[in-house]
């Protein structure tokens, strides 16, 4: 095995670990892993940045002569005025021109994927032509199934009750409201679940990379560093109560 | 304080300690249990398996290292069914800090299927944008990307040859972990340039994108590492995914016992409290 | 003055919003054209507003810094990431023989920017992230109460999701699968449609805003 | 390029059809299919673009692999009929490619954004010269008695205003109800803390404290450093707050805005140190985490409502008026669809389609 590959296992181990450590409570361990993150996010930022200068901006400008590419150069720059306190005004003008454009983009594009795409495939007819008579199918299990159509359109009517404000939620409105409310919770209850899942592949995927690095071919990394860092927790928690708590 | 109250008020250290026994224990003793296959997943392998030899696939990965774990069985799975079927290959990401993994994977299974970077597959990198990169891809992929990842000029590539824009992509699968992801690529790309689309995604974002699904904008949902687990058992190539699962069910057997847990304790205090007040 | 600080970005908002938004219905090659443009002119900004992001990082840690706040050994940490990262970044790679101009891997060969990346970054966000698996849990178990009718409701449907998305569950009880994608499939993304149309026109509405002047915080300030 | 014909009677699967197109006397064909395919009602035409009858058959060209169409030239196109060995060609038709200046599928969309544009801006004026009636929202009772616990205990409010800029519409209805606390929290003299992750965001909110602070004629007890910027980054942002709350121990915490990961990891440790915990967000994906943690959630757009509710102004009221009657609208819409939908398939009649077709996503 490589140096490189040795110390690689050696230092994700360990900053697994005092990442780990902030179960036990927040601890200087801890700090030193979260500020380097920060530091080395920002750093592989900025390193990508300025590769992506040179590919969008430097070569197409200075190689194929594209001095339009001043403008947007222009207004970038505009941005960074900010930080004058007198030139303040001057960002205003770029973060007009995002805005702008941005809004533009989105209006027709929201209308047409979450607005009418959405309506289009609720409204649906309620009966199906099931060998050439019109019949109304039952399977929960298919979601195009009639009746299913009729519990999404009860959803998402009842749903979109629940979000008037304008009126008051009394009768028939209250009704519908409430059966939103119920709607509302099943979803939230569904999405909680999945995020479960979700949140346990992560933990799945960190502890079997420290396993793996428990391995014999990695110096047993991980129970080494294991060691140390319940040792310096310890340490640190002893120091800790020799002094006065108001400290740090 | 009775014993429901401090149960109640327990440690919360102690339930991290479970729930790192349950995930650490079924990782170094694994059981195997059976997978199903559900129909969202088959969605995007039945579609990438009808694809004949050369199509354009182009897999765009939407993550950063959090979410890792879940994705990135999913980019393997996919790029060795894409590879297998002798596609052409399109790499890429939305997302700044997911550069690496996406360039980590692509190598490695190409390397692993015998494939050469620029005739049989492409990674273009990232580049910022999201919505308008997508925009600018569909109107001039080359121009989008004057050059690949690795500084070869996008036009001269073998693999690039007749595909000039996303209208000439047959699939796109974008494997995302958030915004700039899977709605990004339906609403500025398929939307106008007809491609073919395909998702996978973490499981916290899964269940809001059951929408596009079911109204067919997207033709698939691979949905976090189940999902991956899904896709592995449709190859035939069992790995990392497969065997997370078995953890996986440990740990959520665990949170439902902690849920009954909490019920039965809190029900306990609130008939004591009842019976308190009757008296 | 006053026109160029208060009226012009207004003035320019508004036509740049009323231009692309009426560039959609609009399939000339010339408004095509223009939208590849200026999307290419977006992704160019977009650089710029990071810088904006890590100047204001790099200037609260050198105050913390200079006056030795506590904890400014950290803010030291910090920098040392930042510059350790950006010096490999740009660093000559002897194996490959070839600098390294932020690529991960240069003909399969992983660099020290890689190793960074690889070795450092991904363990540390994804440890980060990781952390959560263990407050879901603590959540799941203090918060998780049938206190109404609808604390149960969402009770039951997680544990139904949580049951139908694992094997084990699968096992123990075969149709919590089906009832889970049931639940995705009907319940959930009836309720999700229903958020998304009203989100949508809410941001229709404020997009519309911003474009006839009417929304104007995203300037910064209410006084000028 | 669209070219339509009429249906014969001789179309079945053994039949072929060719297309054929070339620049001059010379055609080179592009296309051959089963003659009883690509008919004018498999391809998604709006009533109001439909070129032909639904039974014709109609073949599109695109400019791409192997053809190159140059705007301006004339072009000859026709079509063959192949069965078995016999062939016969039609009459050539003389076709000059034009590129569209509109896509009129799409003028249902246009349409709705006029319509759309014209209900929120007309609710706005109205709303300036009369007042609307918006029901109350129940969490902002919450609100108030959080407020008032606090006082009583005589601990700090925690207020976060969330991940987003001032450009989202979360973060502006987060800045109006900060308004609102502040004061409330300046008349019982409480302390008030306001940590952020965007400058400008903390900018705006400093300004807002302040002036709820005159409001409520307490300017002396208001201080500049209750609004502070921790980090931009998520997690460090996360860890410090988590800090504020372990050692400050506030009786009430407030999470408005958006928000993303962080939350479960806010409101945990929150909920820890025994705080109410009142929360605001139209981020659905954390929606689950808030609501089973915080004593009480505004889901969605109940923020903006709130934000509208408290702030009675013209403009917040208005728009949420113009998002009402753009719900209502959705409403009718959906229940007079699933009607006309539901006619059409059991009296196989085409005339629903009048209506339907005006609320597809067409392109």
């Amino acid at each position: 095995m490589s140096f490189e590959l040795l110390l690689g296992a050696w230092v994700a181990t360990g900053l697994t670990l005092f990442i780990f450590t902030f179960l036990y409570q927040d601890n200087p361990l801890f700090k030193l892993a979260e500020h380097l993150y920060v530091g080395v996010s920002v750093g592989y930022t900025i390193v990508k940045d300025y590769d992506l200068l040179v590919r969008l901006i430097y070569e197409p400008m200075v190689k194929q002569g594209d001095w339009s590419l001043l403008i947007p150069l222009g207004i970038g720059t505009l941005m960074l005025a900010r930080y004058i306190p007198k030139a303040t005004w001057l960002s205003r003008i770029a973060f007009a021109f995002i805005v702008g454009v941005g809004s533009g983009l989105a209006i027709p594009r929201i209308i047409s994927s979450f607005i009418l795409k959405q309506v289009e495939d609720t409204v649906r007819p309620l009966v199906s032509i099931v060998q050439g008579g019109p019949t109304f199918t039952y399977n929960l299990l298919d979601p195009t199934s009639n009746l299913n159509t009729i519990v999404l359109l009860i959803g998402v009517v009842s749903v979109l009750f629940y979000f008037f404000f304008s009126i008051e939620h009394t009768g028939p409105v209250r009704v519908a409201a409430r059966t939103g409310i119920l709607f509302l919770m099943v979803a939230f209850g569904a999405a909680f679940g999945y995020t479960v899942m979700a949140r346990m592949s992560l933990l799945i995927g960190r502890l079997s990379d420290l396993i793996e690095y428990a391995d014999p071919q990695y110096g047993r990394a991980s129970l080494w560093l294991g060691l140390a860092t319940v040792a310096i927790l310890l340490l640190w928690n002893v120091r800790q109560r020799e002094q006065p708590p108001d400290k740090g | 304080m009775n014993f429901a109250e401090r149960m109640l008020h327990i440690d919360r250290r102690i339930i991290f300690l479970v729930i790192g026994v349950c995930t650490l224990l079924p990782l170094l003793y694994p059981v195997g249990l059976a997978i199903k296959v559900s129909p969202e997943v088959r969605g995007v392998h039945d579609y990438i398996e009808a694809l004949p030899e050369g199509s354009v696939f182009l897999l765009s990965m939407d993550y950063d290292p959090a979410s890792k774990p879940e994705l990135y069985p999913q980019a393997v799975a996919l790029l060795r069914q894409a590879f297998r079927k002798n596609l052409r290959v399109i790499g890429m990401t939305l997302w700044l800090p997911g550069t690496g993994l996406a360039d980590q994977v692509m190598t490695q299974v190409a390397r692993e299927m015998g494939k050469v970077s620029g005739k049989d597959y492409v990674f273009l990198g990232w580049s910022p944008g999201s919505g308008s990169l997508i925009i600018n891809m569909g109107q001039d992929l080359y121009k989008a990307f004057p050059t690949d990842y690795y500084g070869q000029p996008t036009r001269e590539l073998a693999v690039l040859k007749g595909t000039q824009t996303l209208r000439d992509v047959n699939y796109v699968v974008s494997l995302a972990a958030g915004t700039s992801g899977i709605e990004t690529w339906y609403v500025y790309g398929k939307d106008k340039y007809k491609f073919e689309l395909g998702g996978g995604c973490t499981g916290v974002i899964a269940p809001g994108l059951y929408p596009l699904l079911r109204s067919g904008q997207i033709n698939g949902l691979i949905g976090g590492l189940r999902g991956a687990a899904e896709y592995e058992v449709l190859i035939g190539q069992k790995e990392r995914a497969v065997a997370g699962m078995d953890a996986q069910s440990a740990t959520h057997f665990a949170i439902i016992v902690l849920v009954i847990l909490c019920n039965v304790f809190y029900l306990l205090i609130r008939t004591s409290r009842k019976q308190g007040e009757a008296r | 003055m006053i026109f160029l600080r208060r009226q012009l970005p207004l003035v320019i908002t508004f036509v740049m919003g009323v231009v692309f938004a009426a560039q959609y219905y609009v399939p000339h090659p010339r408004s095509e054209l223009m939208l590849t443009e200026v999307t290419k002119w977006l992704q160019i900004i977009g650089i710029f507003a990071l810088v904006l992001g890590v100047t204001s990082l790099f200037h609260i840690h050198a105050v913390k810094i200079r006056r030795k706040e506590p904890g400014w050994g950290y803010s030291l940490v910090l920098y040392a990431g930042i510059f350790g990262t950006i010096a490999a970044g740009f660093s000559y790679s002897s194996t490959a023989s070839q600098w390294v101009n932020g690529k991960e891997t240069i003909n399969g060969i992983m660099t020290a920017f890689g190793w960074i990346y690889l070795n450092m970054m991904v363990p540390l966000q994804g440890s980060m992230f990781a952390l959560l698996a263990f407050f879901i849990a603590s959540a799941a178990y203090r918060s998780f109460r049938a206190r109404s009718r609808e604390a149960a409701l969402l009770l039951i449907a997680a544990v139904i999701v949580m049951m139908g998305r694992v094997p084990l569950g699968e096992m123990l009880l075969p149709a919590s699968g089906d009832v889970t994608q049931w639940i995705l499939n009907v319940l959930n993304a009836s309720v999700r449609r229903a958020i998304l149309i009203g989100i949508s026109l809410g941001a229709v509405a404020l997009s519309l805003k911003i474009i006839f002047g009417i929304e104007r915080a995203y300037l910064g300030g209410g006084k000028e | 390029m669209t070219i339509l014909w009429a249906k014969a009677d001789y179309d079945a699967q053994d039949v072929r059809y060719q297309i054929l197109i070339g620049e001059g006397t010379e055609k080179k064909m592009v296309a051959e299919f089963p003659a009883n395919s690509h008919y004018v009602r498999d391809v998604k035409w709006p009533w109001w673009t439909r070129p032909d009858r639904p039974e014709a058959h109609q073949f599109n060209l695109k400019s791409g692999k192997g053809l190159e169409f140059k705007n301006g030239t004339p072009y000859a196109v026709t079509v063959a009929v192949v069965k078995g060995a016999e062939r016969v060609e039609a009459l050539p038709a003389q076709a000059i490619p034009e590129p569209n200046w509109v896509n009129w599928n799409q003028m249902n969309n246009l349409l709705l954004v006029l319509l759309f544009g014209a209900v929120v801006l007309g609710s706005i004026q109205t709303a300036k010269q009369r007042d609307i009636f918006l029901r109350r929202i129940p969490g902002l009772d919450a609100v108030d008695e959080a407020i008032g616990r606090a006082t009583e205990l005589g601990k700090p409010i925690l207020y976060l205003t969330g991940a987003g800029d001032m450009s989202e519409p979360s973060t502006i209805a987060a800045a109006v109800i900060l308004g609102r606390v502040a004061k409330r929290v300046a008349a019982y003299e409480t302390d008030l803390l306001v940590p952020h992750r965007d400058p400008i965001v903390m900018a705006v909110c400093q300004e807002i404290t302040k002036q709820s602070y005159l409001e409520a004629g307490k300017p002396d007890v208001f201080k500049e450093d209750s609004n502070f910027f921790i980090t931009t980054d998520q997690f460090s942002y996360t860890a410090a707050v988590d800090g504020i709350m372990l050692r400050r121990k506030p009786a009430a915490n407030f999470f408005m805005g958006s928000y993303f990961a962080e939350a479960l990891l806010l409101t945990e440790t929150g909920a820890s140190t025994g705080a109410i915990q009142i929360a605001g967000t139209d981020s659905d994906h954390q929606l689950p985490f808030f609501v089973t943690t915080c004593d009480y959630t505004l889901i969605g757009e109940e923020l903006y409502a709130a934000s509208a509710y408290l702030s009675r102004e013209p403009i917040q009221v208005g728009t949420l008026r113009g998002q009402d009657v753009g719900k209502g609208f959705i409403l009718g819409v959906l229940a007079l669809g699933t009607i006309l939908a539901t006619v059409g398939v059991l009296f196989r009649t085409d005339w629903p389609r009048i209506m339907l077709d005006l609320f597809k996503d067409l392109k």
